[in-house]
């Protein structure tokens, strides 16, 4: 069947459903029966719910903390939520595996054997398939605060179908920022369809009386990204979810660096999430935003990683984020020990606390970088529409088919690849090399005359070289790069 | 000029660095074939066999190293390339853990050269030129 | 003698360092020579001259690093700044021990001894003047890095011509600020006295081609202390070291945790001090600033810590102050080991480079906290010189002695203590009670009216109970206080 | 009302804590007699025994507690006021010591109760009420 932007009917979706839960021998339980698992969310209490959470939290103007981690065996996973917990963690993360994620439960049942055996981690994240029902619930039965799923999985309809009735209220991930940064050679129209079903699993739910939220996944490659690139796939992915019925939706973005830019992004982000959901009829949908600490390569040292991690907070407090994704001081080298996340959660909280009562003032320059951010998505979002004919899930497909769209370090053969950014002067993330992205003359010329301004700073020549010794920059300790 | 496979084994996504260490190879004047990221052992053997290189630098991030590398140098030895030189970097192993102790373990699975996190290919230039006596 | 704002006339300066010398066995050394000691300054290289570097950094907009660090045991002690400077301190500092600022050598010997045999330190910093020229030098020959005394000294004559002579290149200090926070019963024409003959040392060495330093203490209390009042601490000790002589000044403050008025702060220090100094007269004197990290108590919690320590970096970047001094993240336990005072200025340095290339966008909100700060000043300024009827030293003491000027928590006697600070709703510091201090009707109003709304919002009285919680306040995590 | 004496011991010019200390004492209900920072062992005993007080708080913050309050408890002794409660708070030793030993210390010199660095005064109100009885 052809892809479109439409809400898959019920019957079609049940059926398809059936299917899903045949894939791995967990789908079979019981407690999956969709009346069972409605009635189940609903005997939660109020304060596990993400989406309302989120809904208090932005009415307060607070920024909420969350580590991400994962661990293959489920008891440590247990003790290692616990732990983050009493650091401080609002929200509670699971990250799967990559095994799960690449649906290789085969291997990820090996991974947690093994595991288990040797007693120290082989897997990178939480099996959640694998646990099933069963094993998440007892996670979600053993803490307080809201619990999410964080992935990076192309085809997670049975990793959604088992968490959600588990009692977990929210699942990051799209049919973009899941497939692009994630994956080879899984073709977007497998990817959003397959996030079709996710959202509209979410859609039923809801229709059920049971808010659950829904996050974009907003770094993608975490590497100088421009934000009005990684603001288009958030927006998008947030119309295709409201599309299939949800109502709670998240929009994310990963720090850039300087710190006008990274505030002027969130607001934009903001701001523009809500107009276009507005503007295509889905009234209904509240909209927060999340903001990713440096996604980037990190330091190797820990004092300079922790300074990383204080910078990261103060920015996402000053912009307001309703929520943070914190790093641990071992972010370069490894998973981190539960120690190593924990400190990262309360070195964040403790920002967050400090800085509640102040965001960024209002300047001029404040209002050139959003609007700026805003002209480029603009531009994006209409080529987008203009290359669906009016289909936004077509559009997507063949704006990124045709290169209109492009991000840059991404994986995948469905993405053009050939967009290249670098710093200006400031640091802020600009363009060097446009590909075939659709902006306009207005907005190349925008960014040509940013990056040569940097050229003729450090006397060099604009080249390639530029995007990498950006790209090791912030691990080295600085901002900008420069010529080695 | 001397061929080198690059690419990411198992189900690692992580295509910064690989696009990085392609460029920086290529600079430094070798012949570089990239497999790219989510690539098998048996991607890796069948690229040095073709392109007949001398050596294959494998690149694991995210963890799952130490499952997805073992066994390689037999498969090389079944394919017929026994003497190709093995080497490994990136983070490849699940969190910070004692780097002697690492390195045994992959150099006991026939690895020449095994890196620890954070080495930039940059550092490895030299290693590879003394190896492949350019 | 009468106290009066007047250049020490040679010979009586010399006069009075005969007996200055007689002080401590230590004064004794031929290298206290005066044409020795000019000559061995002059031998060194330029790198070491901390005037020099201060110039360097501020026409490049750099923000210097320089810890606090000072261990009883000579050995030690090198060690230790050799540590510091490894892990990128620019400035290096000794921290003199409690008992050398009360010119009690007799029992920093003792203490000397002590930590020597029990092989931990028993002394809370570096005992300068019992090690001598000879140690002194030792240390500065021991590092590449210019080397500044800092202490807390109403009486630091001998002290300053020990490290002066031993090739350090900056002394923190003056009259007021080493004074009124550091002493109990000490009368202000005293140690402004001390201080002038400090100054007039340096002066000497200015006249004789060597570039010297001068910081005078900032933060004072380090406790809720109003930017203005600090501030006109500050400019006053300018203007009396630069009668003596001094030609390179660096002024200081301490950390508020409003971003606004934090930097609002150090820009109008840096602009007052070099307005006023031009209007009295001195021309040729070189205005620099330095930005002290939190001052207050410190969160225990060591992850917490490392965030407060970033988060300072980061508004001092931001304020492009010329110098920033770091804390550790054991601050609130003891002293810090070398390796988490080395940790401190790691983490530290990395924020002020990945920060080198933004700094504080100008706003509105920005320019109305200076103009208040600034008006502040003027009135406080003004009504110094008035009660000195013209003369700076004479009015400073009467100005205290009448509380028209008034340091919050201080322990000297001859600070009123009347004055009580508070923070308004955005964590601003302002005052809540005012004593005698002679700030104008409209300034009063502008302070009650911010604390009123605080007062409104958080349903509580204004009280000394305010002040109470925002003493405890970063400590416990928020910046402004709340009732229990 | 019961009368308790607080001060800082030696060169120690820390004064905020001692007047938050003041403060919450005496809306605890407290007669307190504060001989403020810089102040001896001498100074102490004399307000003590001046106002008859059942408790001597001394605050030492910079480090140097251990060698200002050593042999206290010997001038107490010679004062005539053997018995008088002696606690010790603050940041009594440098750096960061082990606190069991550094209580030890303390509890030898004679100090009925010795605190960790980072025990506000309110933590201690309950030992207090309990060793006065009121
Ligand atoms: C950016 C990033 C991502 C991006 C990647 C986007 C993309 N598609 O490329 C996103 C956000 C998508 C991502 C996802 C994930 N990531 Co990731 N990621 C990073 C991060 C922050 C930077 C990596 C990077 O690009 N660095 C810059 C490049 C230039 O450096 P590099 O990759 O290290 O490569 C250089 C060197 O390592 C060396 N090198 C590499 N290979 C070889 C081989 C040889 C022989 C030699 C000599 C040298 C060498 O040369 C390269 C160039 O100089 C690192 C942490 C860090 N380093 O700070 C984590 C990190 C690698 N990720 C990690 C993990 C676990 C994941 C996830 C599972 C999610 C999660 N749990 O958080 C998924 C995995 C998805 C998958 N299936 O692979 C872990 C790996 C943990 C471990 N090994 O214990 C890390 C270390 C973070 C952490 N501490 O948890 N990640
Ligand atoms: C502000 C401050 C200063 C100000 C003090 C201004 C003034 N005159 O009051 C200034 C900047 C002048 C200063 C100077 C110095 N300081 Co100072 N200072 C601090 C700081 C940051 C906060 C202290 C404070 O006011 N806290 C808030 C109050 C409310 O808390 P508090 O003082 O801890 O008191 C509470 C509790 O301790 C408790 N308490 C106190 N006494 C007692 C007694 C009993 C019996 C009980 C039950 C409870 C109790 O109740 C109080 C109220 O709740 C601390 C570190 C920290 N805590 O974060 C360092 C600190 C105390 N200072 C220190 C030092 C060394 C110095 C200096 C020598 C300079 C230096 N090397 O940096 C000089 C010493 C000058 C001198 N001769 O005393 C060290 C002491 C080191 C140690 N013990 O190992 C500390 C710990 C910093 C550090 N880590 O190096 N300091």
């Amino acid at each position: 069947m052809e892809l479109q932007n439409k809400k898959i009917p019920l019957e079609q979706f049940l059926k398809e459903r059936e299917q899903v839960l045949s894939d791995w021998k967990t789908g079979s339980s019981p407690e999956l029966n969709l009346d069972h698992a409605i009635a189940y969310s609903k005997s939660l209490p109020e304060s596990k719910n993400l989406a309302l959470l989120l809904m208090k939290a932005k009415k307060e103007n607070r920024t909420l903390v969350q580590p991400r981690a994962g661990v293959p065996v489920l008891e440590q996973h247990i003790k290692l939520l616990q732990h983050l917990e009493s650091c401080g963690a609002d929200v509670l993360p699971s990250t799967i595996d990559s095994y799960t994620r690449q649906n290789r439960y085969l291997e990820a049942e090996k991974g947690i054997k093994e595991s288990e055996e040797l007693g120290r981690a082989l897997l990178n994240g939480f099996p959640a398939v694998n646990h099933g029902v069963e094993g998440c619930k007892k996670v979600q039965e053993s803490v307080h605060a809201p619990l999410q799923a964080r992935h990076g999985t192309p085809d997670a309809r049975l990793l959604s179908e088992i968490i959600l009735a588990s009692g977990w209220t929210s699942n990051e991930g799209g049919g973009i920022s899941y497939n692009i940064p994630y994956a080879k050679s899984v073709p977007l129209e497998t990817s959003i369809r397959n996030w079709q079903y996710c959202d509209r699993l979410v859609g039923y739910y809801e229709e059920h009386g049971v808010h659950i939220n829904r996050e974009p996944f907003g770094p993608l490659t975490g590497t100088l990204v421009p934000p009005s690139i990684s603001s288009t796939v958030a927006i998008c992915e947030a119309l295709l979810a409201a599309e299939q019925g949800v109502k709670n939706i998240t929009v994310g973005y990963g720090m850039g660096g300087n710190i006008v830019q990274d505030v002027a992004a969130i607001r934009t982000l903001q701001i523009m999430t809500e107009r276009y959901l507005k503007e295509k009829g889905y009234h209904d949908v509240f909209v927060s935003t999340v903001f990713h600490q440096w996604m980037g390569g990190f330091p190797e040292n820990e004092a300079e990683a922790a300074g990383l991690i204080a910078f990261s907070s103060t920015v996402a407090a000053l912009s307001k984020a309703t929520k943070m994704i914190t790093k641990s001081p071992q972010e370069s080298v490894g998973i981190p020990t539960m120690e190593a996340n924990g400190y990262g959660v309360k070195e964040s909280k403790y920002i967050i606390n400090m800085l509640q009562d102040q965001q960024m003032v209002d300047s001029e320059k404040l209002r050139i970088e959003m609007n700026q951010i805003e002209a480029e998505v603009t531009c994006l979002m209409t080529c987008i529409y203009g290359a669906g004919e009016g289909d936004l899930a077509k559009g997507v497909v063949r704006a990124f088919e045709q290169g209109l769209i492009d991000v840059p370090f991404a994986p995948s053969k469905y993405n053009a690849g050939k967009i290249l950014p670098a710093r200006d002067l400031e640091g802020n993330i600009r363009i060097l090399e446009f590909g075939r992205t659709c902006f306009s003359d207005e907005i190349k010329e925008f960014h040509r005359k940013k990056i040569q301004e940097r050229a003729d700073f450090q006397h060099r020549p604009i080249s390639f070289q530029m995007t990498v010794d950006d790209v090791y920059s912030v691990g080295l300790g600085k901002l900008i790069g420069h010529k080695k | 000029m001397k061929s080198i496979v690059i690419g990411v084994i198992g189900s690692d996504v992580h295509a910064v660095g690989n696009k990085i260490i392609e460029y920086t190879l290529e600079n430094a004047g070798y012949n570089v074939v990239n497999i790219g990221v989510l690539s098998s052992q048996e991607d890796f053997i069948n690229a040095a066999i073709e392109t007949n290189a001398s050596l294959i630098m494998v690149s694991s991030l995210y963890g799952h190293g130490e499952l997805d590398c073992r066994g390689m140098r037999d498969k090389c030895v079944e394919a017929g390339i026994e003497n190709i030189l093995l080497y490994v970097g990136g983070n490849i192993v699940v969190g910070k853990q004692n780097f002697d102790e690492v390195k045994n373990r992959f150099t006991k699975m026939g690895f020449n050269r095994v890196y620890p996190p954070g080495t930039p290919i940059d550092q490895a230039l030299g290693d590879i030129h003394q190896d492949l006596g350019e």
